[in-house]
């Protein structure tokens, strides 16, 4: 699925992905963590082949990026920070084009509005939309277009309850509908729990790899001790 | 309103205006230089002067909006109102002024200081219509939007004197002009008020109707805040929150 | 066949958005009509020198109001990363460029009915050749759409786009200029052949344009 | 400090916020919580003066805002999903400017720069930065200003665990130096840790308002069962 | 006092961002030049036109630049929310309003000399009367800078603020754009003493707009 030997990712002058080693088969749930600024999103945006290889091997979904990025494109999703909407058009309207964009039918456009439950301000302008709804829109958008490879980039921040729900079994279901999924998250006790292998990302730099996640100790951030 | 009064008012209007065409075409007389073309007269001064007062109710209200103590959306909405229908006066003044022109100056239009001033007059309300138009909600756009009035209306009194301060081609200061027609002081004085009078009803009845929209579209009084809030209720119940 | 449908899908969304919002309608259409107006101040107003600069002036107002259009259609894809969007899509370079140099054209075509018509008003101008006329403003439009779109995309997400792309499209379309005035000069003139030879430069130029569009612009789209 | 009585903010036709009591006493720490699109943004934003009150009263730190939205500006802060700063100044620049605008010190700015641990960034323009780092520097500068009332909306999202623990020495020690502190997010598990009290939206009004937050019941989110 | 030092530290930050990113310099700087030479293609390069014809398009190229840096300057306000930061900051909105005018009028003067100096060897141009010249420019430029701050801010945030600007700050603009041009062209045939009575006209349109912006500006920035 993902394969990184080395990756070097050059954002201007500054290597925010400095020779990362990643190998992530498909099916997998794996977690990225780190500090702010480790590389997390550099690293997403490079497998979703929206950045440039400056130097070492990539390869995602069997293509290999430095020859062509654009080749995976339809079989990969990614959620970000941003939604890639257009504020004036509302969440059907967004919706469909997105899908419609990738090939897929309108059908599952709808599908995937009902499933995230959005279908409440289904005709409210994007521009209009809350945070939280905002993310929904995108992580509708992605389900819709049924990707092989689906790629989370804090994909918690700003879903209520409810939403997370659904969000978790999104991606519990993935391997089950033959996804793979990459998640950077913050929000490590979550993450933990739906991830099948955690990667902790430092300096730009994959550092340790961690087959097991459920150790307690890891699972509980030191924040706890530290204060309560 | 009623129904019955809308239908009042309109009614009024179309005889009002009928009239007004039976005097221009029929009873005052044609002018000694121009023949037919002077009866434009009656079209072009009414929608001008109309024009005027609609843009002065359009800052009138948008100082009634500023005012914190007069504040009420209904002002906002007017404002809006008055100024589109000025626009569309601007507009026929243009119009029939260069369709007058032709016969009269030989030409569709001069670059004179009162054809000028009128142009932008008519630019600047464009403006402040579309600066209306820019999806923002009430809240955002009613300050900006006031406040755009107001500077705009500065124009006015200047297309206004134009031809006092400048010299121009245009006609200047009074109706009662003499290279326009001596015989103006009878009927043709009369046509003119008469028209001027059928104009400003038209004027109010267009202004009331746009803003009976508007206030359908987004003028929100105490009841439809009231309204709005239930539904919200309403409908969030059914998603479990 | 796809690609068509992709185009169409793309142009729809643009015109989409501009029918909520207005913008080409409400906003850059009376801004062409102030340049038309403002460019009489410029020249002094002596109203002989007008009719025969009219065609240079249409032009240079259209190609302003061009500008503001371009410059739109790319805010447009500026805002919530939509430029990632449509590279994610997976729709085709080429067609993505199709689809919004044709938004772009058909908004340019309406503008330049409405400008037109003000300028035979205002500079007193006579209208003569009105199939070369019409052939003219098709051919440089589409060259003009076609351009600006190529630079549009070059310029988004560069920082302070909507300096850039006129600048950029400014020298760019120059020939366009250049050809339809003349072709517009000669036409009013009544020389409907010499019109013609400029007609077909115009569409040579267009036709380069928009092949070097559909070619260049998903590499464009790529960029960095 | 804040108290809003039956407050009503429309944004268009939507009553974002749908007539909200609440009372907020000085020092406290309130959590804000509810579903996407409950109004919680909403009710920071009118807190903050930025969003005119349609109808009902609203008083923040002794002032009608009815009557006026401006006096209170200087002495809060708002960090939200934006930063407020200008993409083409660096750290630095962006934290002096906000700083000195509200009249403070280039000293405060530079202790906030330390504390949020974004001197390695500190000459980064602010368009370079990473989703996590632009959540300090907006932190940062709500320090620097030193406000009484701190507005967080979804202060968490995007923050490393290192930021958290700044963030929540931050808001535990408000109370101590004065500051009242309101918190809207989704991170429930976190914020209640924080919270003196939590308060319920739901479709733009209050709904249940709770003096203990500690209880587990309530404390761990119903996810948890759900699936694990 | 303080409303001094708050102008500074606004005019302040604007100048950093432009001397950062250099888009007056290098994207409207370019762009007013290239106006000036297509100008010269509109008008069909006959040169015994173009002196006469010079101070009008001179101002036309400077307006058609300003509306570019005064875009500019509130695109830089609009990103993350950077006018909300505003509205937060607790800057007094007069003085955000001097700050941000200031920074336009210094940009637009050194456009003003560098296109001057290109009209006046394009166009042939012989120079007379420096000081009126001058003086016209300044109180031009203020008028052009305050105006444009201030439908700058009032289309902050609206949708397509880009293309709202030109249409709103264009036809407000017309007195100054009159005034300039006939200040120059008088100056220019060496009637000095009309061209006084031009910059007279100019001096007070400028102090109205500035008048207007201090007050105006704050209530502006203030949604409702
Ligand atoms: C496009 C061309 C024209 C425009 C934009 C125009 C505009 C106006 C305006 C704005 C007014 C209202 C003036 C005021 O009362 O403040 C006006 C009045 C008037 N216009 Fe025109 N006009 C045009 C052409 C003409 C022509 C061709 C004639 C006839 C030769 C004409 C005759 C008059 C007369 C007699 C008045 C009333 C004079 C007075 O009492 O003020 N106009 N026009
Ligand atoms: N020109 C530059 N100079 C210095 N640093 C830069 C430059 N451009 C980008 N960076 C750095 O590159 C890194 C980008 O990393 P990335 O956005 O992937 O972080 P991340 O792991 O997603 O962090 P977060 O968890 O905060 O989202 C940031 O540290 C940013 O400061
Ligand atoms: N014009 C409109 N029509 C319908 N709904 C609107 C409109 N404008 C705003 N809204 C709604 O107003 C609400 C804004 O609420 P707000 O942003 O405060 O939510 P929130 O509690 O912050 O949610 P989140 O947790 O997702 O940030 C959203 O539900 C949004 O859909
Ligand atoms: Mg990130
Ligand atoms: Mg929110």
């Amino acid at each position: 699925m993902v394969h990184l030997r080395s990756a070097v990712c050059m954002l201007g002058r500054f290597p925010a992905l400095a020779g990362a080693d990643l190998d992530v088969e498909s099916g997998e749930i794996v977690l990225l963590s780190g500090a702010n600024g480790a590389g997390k999103t550099t690293l997403l945006r490079l497998c979703a082949g929206l950045l440039p290889l400056r130097s070492g091997q990539a390869e995602v979904l069997g293509v290999d990026l430095a020859v062509d990025r654009r080749a995976i494109r339809r079989a990969l999703a990614l959620v970000g920070h941003e939604t890639f909407c257009y504020d004036d058009l509302t969440v059907v309207e967004n919706l469909h084009f997105a899908t419609r964009a990738a090939g897929h039918s309108s059908a599952a456009a709808d599908a995937a509005l009902e499933r995230l439950a959005l279908s409440r301000v289904a005709h409210v302008t994007h521009g209009r939309l809350s945070q939280g709804q905002r993310r929904r829109v995108s992580l509708a958008i992605a389900l819709a277009r049924d990707p092989r490879l689906l790629l989370l980039d804090e994909p918690h921040a700003g879903l209520d309850e409810e939403g997370r729900l659904v969000l978790d079994e999104v991606v519990r279901g993935a391997p089950g509908e033959g996804r793979t999924v990459l998640i950077a998250s913050h929000e490590l006790d979550l993450a933990r729990k739906l991830a099948t292998r955690e990667v902790r990302l430092a300096a730009g730099q994959i550092r340790e790899a961690r087959a097991d996640v459920s150790r307690p100790d890891i699972s509980r951030p030191p924040r706890a001790e530290a204060i309560a | 309103m009623t129904l019955v009064r809308k239908y009042a008012f309109g009614a009024a209007v179309l005889v009002a205006l009928a009239v007004t065409a039976v005097l221009a075409l029929f009873v005052s007389p044609d002018d000694a230089v121009q023949g037919d073309a002077v009866r434009l007269l009656y079209l072009h001064v009414p929608s001008a002067w109309i024009a005027y007062l609609a843009f002065f109710v359009t800052a009138v209200a948008s100082v009634l909006w500023l005012v914190p103590r007069t504040r009420r959306p209904t002002w906002d909405l007017l404002a809006g109102a008055s100024a589109e229908v000025g626009v569309i006066f601007t507009g026929l003044t243009l119009a029939l002024g260069s369709l007058w022109g032709r016969p009269v100056w030989g030409t569709w239009w001069e670059w004179d200081a009162r054809l000028t001033t009128t142009a932008i007059m008519f630019f600047l309300y464009l403006g402040y219509v579309a600066l209306r138009r820019t999806g923002a909600t009430a809240d955002e756009r009613g300050k900006r939007c006031a406040i755009a009035a107001l500077i705009a209306f500065a124009d006015v009194p200047i297309v206004h004197f134009s031809v006092n301060w400048w010299q121009t081609l245009h006609q200047t200061g009074t109706v009662f002009n003499e290279e326009l027609n001596p015989t103006i002081h009878g009927s043709m004085a009369f046509t003119l008020v008469f028209g001027v009078g059928a104009f400003t009803l038209l004027y109010g009845y267009l202004v009331l109707r746009r803003l009976r929209i508007a206030e359908l579209e987004e003028g929100l009084e105490e009841r439809e805040v009231e309204r709005a809030i239930a539904e919200r209720l309403r409908a969030e119940q059914v998603v479990p929150a | 066949m796809m690609f068509v449908r992709d185009a169409l899908l793309v142009a729809g969304k643009d015109l989409r958005i501009e029918r909520r919002s207005r913008v080409a309608l409400q906003q850059i259409l009376p801004f062409g009509g102030i340049v038309i107006v403002m460019f009489a101040f410029a020249l002094d107003a002596d109203r002989t020198s007008l009719p025969s600069a009219a065609p240079g002036l249409f032009w240079a107002a259209v190609l302003l109001a061009a500008l503001l259009a371009i410059g739109r259609s790319f805010t447009v894809e500026e805002a919530n990363g939509a430029r990632d969007g449509l590279r994610l899509s997976g729709l085709d370079g080429g067609s993505i460029f199709a689809g919004k140099a044709a938004a772009i054209a058909v908004e340019l075509f309406l503008l330049e009915v409405v400008l037109g018509v003000a300028v035979v008003v205002l500079y007193g101008v006579a209208l003569h050749g009105a199939v070369v006329l019409v052939c003219a403003a098709v051919a440089a439009t589409i060259g003009l759409a076609a351009t600006g779109t190529v630079y549009g995309v070059l310029a988004t997400g560069l920082r302070a786009r909507d300096t850039l792309v006129p600048l950029l499209v400014l020298p760019a379309v120059t020939p366009v200029m250049l050809g339809a005035t003349r072709a517009f000069a000669a036409a009013l003139e009544g020389s409907t052949s010499e019109a013609w030879q400029w007609v077909q430069l115009l569409a040579a130029f267009s036709l380069l344009a928009v092949a070097a569009g559909v070619m260049a612009f998903g590499p464009l789209l790529e960029e960095s």
